[in-house]
């Protein structure tokens, strides 16, 4: 499985760039996203992985008796997605206002001349 | 040794980040909170200052959870003098802000967003905990993207998208490294990591993971070719949001990666010429911008660049004597750049405009903001005895004995059109006559200085006035500088200290 | 002597409130401080002509080895009182010359920052310190040449000087800082005794070049001397002051310095010898086609400041000695007729030759200093230009081989076109008939027309009585750059020989010209047709060509288009790994530690690549999304598998806003366009699968290394125990990592501001800060 | 769209799916769950009422523009975070009352943190979508 999750995150990191090289501003964020859940992956993957044992204390035990999976990777992808909700959050919404001053997506059409007084 | 106090000058800016969004729309009110806190974190992180100055490390284990198994803050001299130097930056930038920032923009959390990012910044010097700093990379990157858009003109949106995805990146970079990291040693702690890195046997892996971190923060510090976001963005907010971008972002790159080389990956051969190279790459890059740009902001921006290249190149050259001058440089750079902005706003309030072709007089008009601004410049070009020419002396100096040639002769052409540049932009701000005038009344510049309420002129010159002192002060007192700077840099050399008073081994 | 060198920077400073007092009249007060400096330094010369010299210390930056080191011996001496004493008599001519302007205090304030750093420079032992004040005077120089900055010349004029000397000022401090690392001192007295080791150094040609640079620009040595033409923008007190009498020595200066530490060696001996000797030929030859007053003076003084260097380079005892006396004998006759021709300035309101004549009946005692000045740099006997000249023909005709003959030859081509220029100077304006025009020209205020006089007559006297310097002043100084003892007293008279033959020549062939070559428009535009081949115009076309390489260069680079730079930015970032991983000595991927596989598993998997597939080549925005969406959740199903219900129960939520975000802001963007052509789309396929693989490369070398587990089983042995919480992940969400998720809302919450005030926030257009 | 039984089913859905959002955030500390995955909830309560009522509507329902929450969740998971400074403990020590309280288990500066947590991230949803969507719809 380790494999199949190991040419997941290839894909999702290759995705990604290849996203993040149009024009399109809404293929920007999608990359950006894409790289992003590439990247939790891979902390979940290399955290190694663990099924069906979930880093929860059994009732009545207080420590784990079995095996579990490492809760660290869990606790980093889940700040990891928070902060990156909050940045595709704000990314999103500056592509309505791209798309509100230039009418399209196209981050070409974004420019600015170089001889404009800003 | 644990000292809790060393988190104050973060909780003091959280805290009033907090309570001016409670005064939502009340901008006298988060205006003088703004100062008063920023006052308080200067002094607060002056004591932090005080108390390491001696060689101590200070920790504090938040959650009092020991390190390396809860996120520990560290203060060694180095994070601390950084944070006093923010938080310096930090009141200046406060305090022009309000005078010169819009009060549109203020009833849309100006201040707030501004404290979080100082709070984030300072987070960032202090924290020893790789994922933590990661964190503090992120709230420092999303208040920057508030506070580039937040006016919504278009320029400001360009840059902002630019910006955004290239600090995204970087950011993606970073924790893929955490993850390698974390997937080779199991650790968090960058103390526990010193160790572990250290010991580990796969040296090619920890070459590879090196990487990341490298491209991680060289966008981040805006480092050639990784550095396209900071000319592209950091001329279009308002100038004391630049002040504050322009004085501290890139550093807290520089910073991580500084603390990245020196504690976690010790720079082998092939990265230390990595990093040289990269380094006279950088400096041509920014000097070549510098060269053509007729905007003052552009040009400062490309003046960034340039003189990141001055800092790497110290830490390309990684022996005690390069690290005193990259960090006497950074440390320069810091109060410099944020001035040059500040200036760069207080033109525009004066002038109007930021185009040199269609400035001037100002040296007729104000001799001696003009003669306060020609400090400023010509500190940042190096000139002697002033605080941009003493890094310079243990740059050539460690070039020379490390006998990287090409190094030097990159910071002498560095240096050489920064002379230029500048002293172009002082004949044609400050001597010539303004174009307008010449040609009688067709976009004739409007003078609205004059017509400012005393104590706006004070908020937008006093802090110019401040951070020319400090600027002064380290170039003509640079023995008390200096000292600080050769103990960090034999702090960077030996990080055996830092690993003790974190993991508490000894 | 640190007080005495600081006094005028003090004074500089001190201008900034009281100069508003000191506007007018009181501005003679100025000159108290450099005459009071004067008579300081005056009271060091019996001391220093028995042989004494004076060092102090003051600690400054000590770490750095920067301290206050002073050193006072007869070649420092023979500068402070040169800086002093013309000084005061600037200072006093300037407080009449500038009557009227009302920016009189920043003049003075310039001025005494020149002063304090020009003595810094002729005193520094350290030389660090010495660079210090080295670059002050080039700064305090910028600022004088474009004192007028209204006037675009000035102002283009500073640049040029301050580009130059700015620019050598950087190689010199690479210079100095690689003298004091070979040395492992900065200072140079310390130097000089170590100077057997600096001379065999591998190193030294480089610290040569790099000195030179800084040395020749500073200097005006071609071919970096066009900047001291135009200076000549400066006032005229100040082209006295700084660019002939004073700040153009300090190349000198520090060759002279320097001699005892590096010179006596040919690689030393020979660039100095041909430089200087090609300046002063070539700067004396431009100088005599000028009409303009100022710029015959320029030239004359480039031409001079290349005899001083050929001299020095040339090294001998006598040429040492020709050295120090020619500094001052050009300082006294160079400053009166500078300061002369700011008379002429001042009252005719023109410098042109062509119109300048029979002014000696109006300003005749100007015209009087003027022919004695004239005549002391003509090098007349009784004139201490005699002394200087013939110094200088004994010093090259006492050289081995065929060199006298060459050296002769050009010692006295050169004197003769400087006698030229010096009677052009001196003597032309005030010659012939006055025109009606000049006829109400009167005598300007006694304090412009005094200095010149009394340097003029100093001329004469010196050269009358050349005892009153030579053992006094000369002699230490000499002895100063040779390092050995010079005792040898100047002489007016040496009797008939082959010296005195050559000055007769010179001073013939001089009048000669002088009679018969007037200074005319023709001239001037003959020689300045070569302007276009003069180093001046091949630097500028280098500058036009650098500026075009940058805007190329910035261009390229820097074009505007994100998704260039993020190309550059993977590009690197694969070259780099690549690197990395390639030459690292073991890639090996082994397979025996992974799990098994299930039919769910492949199943979600093959489900996201399809999705990815998806995204990546539809051209509808909307399935963009929705295919991101669906990774999002067969992601979610990942960590459901793998033990991780709290991560998929975010995921999933999460993954869901995210849509309805895009969802609500896209519904009325038109369909795509198809943006890139084919070959664009395969190249960034390959950038980005190449970077894919690396990643995944990476990610199974990783996961060969053994798991180290230590952190994780502290959390789940203590979550309960100490942490009083049974779901490990939580608990360390609020507990071992609650700093992580404090900051992590911090994020939310200001992503949520900057929501708001993205979609609430409208500005003007008029409202930029 | 809106149906009845649509208003209906979503002026329901709101109170149950609140307090159900609640309860995932006291039982995060022993089972998955938490204030982040509770106050998510809780937003997409008050996203679905949106929907079917308008935005306009919801805020209605409202003492406060849901961005106030900001403000107070993140003052709530500060002061729980600085609290345990004035009993001489680092900051963000975890303080418990002695005794646990009955259904939620033992009380500490935690839970006040993830209740902070739960806040926040209510305001920050609720703010980014109510935000877009009234643009969008007033164009």
């Amino acid at each position: 499985m380790e494999l199949l999750l190991v040419i997941l995150i290839g894909l999702l990191y290759a995705a990604g760039m290849y996203l993040l090289l149009r024009r399109s501003m809404v293929k920007l964020l999608i990359g950006l996203s894409m790289l992003g859940n590439g990247a939790n992956i891979l902390i979940f993957l290399l955290g190694r992985i663990t099924k069906g044992k979930p880093p929860v204390i059994d009732e009545g035990a207080k420590i784990f008796a079995d095996i579990y999976a490492d809760p660290v990777p869990q606790a980093l992808i889940l700040t990891a997605i928070v902060i990156s909700f909050g940045l595709q959050a704000f990314a999103i919404v500056l592509l309505k206002r791209v798309y509100v001053l230039i009418d399209s997506d196209d981050l070409d059409d974004l420019n600015t001349p170089e001889d404009e007084d800003i | 040794m644990i000292d809790n106090s060393i988190i104050l000058p973060l909780i003091v800016n959280l805290f009033a980040a907090i309570i001016q969004l409670f005064f939502w729309r009340k901008t006298v009110a988060q205006r003088i909170i703004s100062i008063a806190a920023c006052f308080i974190v200067m002094l607060l992180s002056a004591q932090l200052v005080g108390k390491v100055y001696n060689g101590d490390i200070l920790i504090m284990e938040a959650a009092n959870w020991k390190a390396p198994f809860g996120i520990v803050f560290v203060a060694d001299l180095f994070s601390s003098v950084l944070v006093l130097f923010s938080s310096l930056a930090g009141l200046a930038v406060s305090v022009f802000s309000a005078a010169g920032i819009g009060r549109a923009r203020m009833l849309y959390g100006y201040f707030p967003i501004f404290h979080f990012l100082m709070m984030g910044l300072i987070g960032a010097f202090l924290t020893g905990d790789i994922f933590n700093l990661y964190v503090w990379f992120e709230v420092i990157i999303i208040s920057s993207f508030v506070l580039m858009t937040l006016g919504g003109r278009k320029p400001q949106i360009e840059g902002a998208v630019k910006y955004m995805a290239m600090n995204i990146l970087a950011s993606t970079f970073f924790l893929t490294g955490i993850a390698v990291l974390y997937g080779v040693t199991g650790t968090l702690n960058m103390a526990d990591l010193s160790l572990k890195v250290a010991a580990h046997e796969n040296r090619n892996l920890i070459n590879i993971t090196a990487i990341f971190f490298i491209i991680g923060f060289g966008i981040k510090s805006a480092v050639f070719p990784l550095y396209f976001w900071l000319p592209s963005s950091y001329h279009t907010p308002p100038s004391a949001v630049v002040a504050a971008f322009g004085g501290l972002l890139t550093k807290v790159g520089l910073y991580a990666l500084f603390r990245v080389c020196t504690l976690i990956f010790i720079p082998d051969a092939f990265m230390q010429n990595l990093l040289i190279w990269l380094a006279i790459f950088t400096i041509l890059t920014g000097s070549f911008g510098a060269f053509i740009k007729r905007d003052i902001r552009k040009m400062f921006s490309y003046l960034i660049v340039c003189h990141i290249g001055f800092i790497l190149a110290g830490l390309g050259i990684f022996t005690e004597v390069a690290l005193v001058g990259a960090l006497l440089y950074l440390f320069h750079d810091i109060m410099v750049k944020t001035n040059m902005f500040l200036i760069a706003g207080l033109i525009r309030q004066l002038r109007g405009t930021m185009n040199m072709d269609k400035l001037g007089g100002l040296y007729t008009d104000y001799p001696k903001i003009s003669l306060l601004i020609a400090i400023v410049l010509f500190s940042l070009v190096g000139v002697p005895p002033l605080s941009g020419f003493w890094p310079k002396i243990y740059l050539f100096e460690a070039g020379f004995m490390s006998d990287r040639y090409l190094v030097v002769g990159a910071i002498i052409i560095g240096s050489f059109i920064t002379l230029y540049v500048i002293a172009k932009m002082w004949i044609d701000v400050f001597w010539k006559a303004p174009p307008a005038a010449a040609d009688g009344g067709e976009g004739a510049i409007v003078d609205k200085f004059k017509t400012f309420p005393l104590s706006k002129k004070a908020l937008l010159v006093s802090p110019i006035v401040l951070l020319a002192a400090i600027s002064l002060y380290m170039g003509l007192c640079t023995e008390n500088i200096a000292l600080a700077a050769k103990q960090i840099a034999a702090e960077m050399m030996d990080t055996a200290p830092y690993v003790e008073a974190v993991l508490k081994t000894h | 002597m640190l007080i005495a060198v600081l006094a005028g920077l003090i004074g500089a400073i001190l201008y900034i409130p009281l100069g508003k007092y000191l506007r007018g009249r009181l501005s003679v007060l100025a000159s108290a401080l450099p005459l009071g400096l004067f008579i300081y330094f005056c009271s060091f010369i019996p001391e220093v002509s028995a042989g004494d010299s004076f060092r102090t210390h003051y600690p400054w930056v000590s770490s750095l080895g920067v301290n206050f080191d002073f050193y006072l011996d007869g070649l420092s001496l023979l500068f402070s009182l040169l800086i002093t004493g013309v000084g005061t008599l600037i200072f006093l001519y300037a407080s009449a010359y500038m009557k009227g302007n009302p920016y009189t205090d920043r003049f003075f304030a310039y001025l005494s920052l020149f002063m304090a750093a020009m003595l810094g420079v002729a005193l520094s032992d350290n030389i660090l310190l010495l660079f210090i004040f080295w670059e002050l005077t080039s700064i305090s120089s910028f600022f004088l040449i474009g004192f007028d900055n209204d006037n675009a010349d000035s102002r283009k004029n500073s640049l040029k000087a301050l580009a130059i000397t700015g620019g050598g000022g950087f190689f010199l401090m690479a210079g100095l800082i690689l003298m004091g690392h070979v040395s492992g001192s900065y200072s140079i007295q310390e130097m000089i005794s170590s100077n057997e080791t600096l001379k065999a150094h591998a190193l030294y040609g480089l610290i040569l070049i790099l000195i030179f640079a800084g040395a020749f620009t500073k200097s005006a040595q071609f071919p970096f001397h066009f900047w001291l033409p135009g200076a000549m923008k400066a006032p005229t007190p100040v082209s006295a002051y700084l660019h002939s009498a004073t700040m153009v020595k300090a190349g000198v200066y520090l060759l002279a310095r320097m001699n005892p530490v590096l010179g006596g060696t040919d690689q030393w001996t020979i660039p100095l010898v041909i430089v200087g000797g090609f300046t002063m030929l070539y700067a004396a030859f431009h100088s005599i086609f000028r009409t303009d007053m100022k710029a015959i003076l320029a030239y004359s003084t480039i031409s001079a400041l290349g005899i001083l260097v050929f001299l020095i380079g040339i090294g001998t005892k006598e040429s040492l000695l020709a050295a120090s006396v020619f500094i001052l004998v050009h300082a006294l006759y160079k400053a009166a007729l500078f300061l002369i021709t700011g008379v002429v300035d001042h009252e005719t309101g023109t410098r042109d030759l062509a119109k300048l004549s029979g002014l000696r009946k109006v300003l005749f005692p100007v015209a009087a200093a003027g022919l004695l000045a004239a005549l002391s740099s003509a090098g007349l006997p009784f004139t201490f230009g005699f002394i200087g000249k013939d110094l200088i023909y004994e010093a090259t005709l006492h050289t081995k081989g065929l060199l006298p003959l060459i050296y002769t030859t050009l010692a006295v081509l050169t004197n003769i076109l400087l006698l030229y220029a010096g009677f052009l100077a001196g003597i032309k304006p005030f010659a012939g008939t006055l025109p009606a025009q000049f006829e109400k020209v009167h005598l300007p205020h006694w304090l412009m027309w005094t200095p010149p006089v009394l340097l003029a007559v100093m001329g004469v006297a010196l050269g009358s009585f050349p005892a009153l310097a030579d053992a006094a002043l000369l002699n230490p100084a000499a002895q100063a750059i040779a390092n050995t003892p010079i005792e040898s007293p100047l002489k007016i008279w040496h009797g008939f020989n082959i010296v005195l033959l050559l000055s007769g020549i010179t001073l013939a062939t001089g009048s000669l010209l002088y009679f018969f070559k007037k200074p005319s428009p023709a001239g001037l535009n003959w020689i300045e047709g070569f302007n276009r081949i003069s180093p001046e115009s091949i630097m500028r076309q280098l500058v036009r060509y650098f500026g075009r390489l940058s805007d190329w260069y910035t261009d390229v680079l820097h074009n505007g288009f994100l998704r260039s730079y993020l190309l550059r930015i993977m590009v690197f970032s694969i070259l780099l790994l690549g690197y990395r991983i390639l030459k690292g000595d073991s890639v090996y991927i082994s397979l025996d530690k992974i799990s098994s596989i299930s039919f769910y598993e492949i199943a979600v998997g093959i489900i996201l690549t399809g999705a990815l597939y998806l995204t990546v080549t539809s051209p509808s925005r909307l399935t963009v999304v929705v295919g991101s969406g669906v990774i999002g959740y067969c992601i979610c199903l990942i960590f459901m598998f793998y033990s991780a219900p709290d991560l998929a129960m975010t995921q999933f939520t999460i993954d869901t806003l995210t849509v309805v975000l895009f969802v609500l802001v896209l519904f009325r963007l038109p369909p795509f366009l198809s943006f890139a052509n084919t070959a664009v789309k395969i190249r960034d396929g390959a950038v980005a699968i190449a970077f894919g693989a690396l990643i995944a490369l990476v990610a199974l070398q990783v996961l060969n290394e053994p798991k180290d587990g230590s952190i994780s089983k502290f959390y789940g042995d203590n979550a309960y125990v100490l942490a009083k919480g049974k779901n490990v992940v939580n608990v360390i969400l609020v507990d071992f990592r609650g700093f992580d998720t404090m900051f992590e809302i911090v994020v939310l919450s200001i992503a949520a501001l900057g929501v708001f005030s993205l979609i609430k926030l409208r500005l003007k257009s008029s409202e930029k800060e | 769209m809106k149906s009845i039984i649509l208003k209906t089913a979503s002026t329901y859905l709101l109170p149950i799916l609140l307090l159900f959002s609640i309860f995932i955030l006291l039982r995060g500390h022993y089972y998955p769950g938490g204030g982040f995955v509770g106050g998510l909830i809780a937003a997409i309560a008050f996203v679905l009422h949106g929907f079917t009522y308008g935005v306009d509507g919801t805020l209605k329902l409202m003492p406060f523009h849901p961005g106030a929450l900001i403000p107070i969740g993140l003052g709530l998971a500060a002061m729980s975070m600085f609290l345990p400074v004035f009993f001489g403990k680092p900051v963000m020590s975890s303080l418990w009352l002695p005794m646990p309280i009955p259904v939620i288990g033992m009380i500490g500066t935690t839970l006040f943190f993830d209740i902070g947590v739960y806040l926040v991230v209510i305001g920050v949803v609720l703010t980014i979508l109510f935000s877009i969507s009234q643009y969008s719809e007033n164009g």
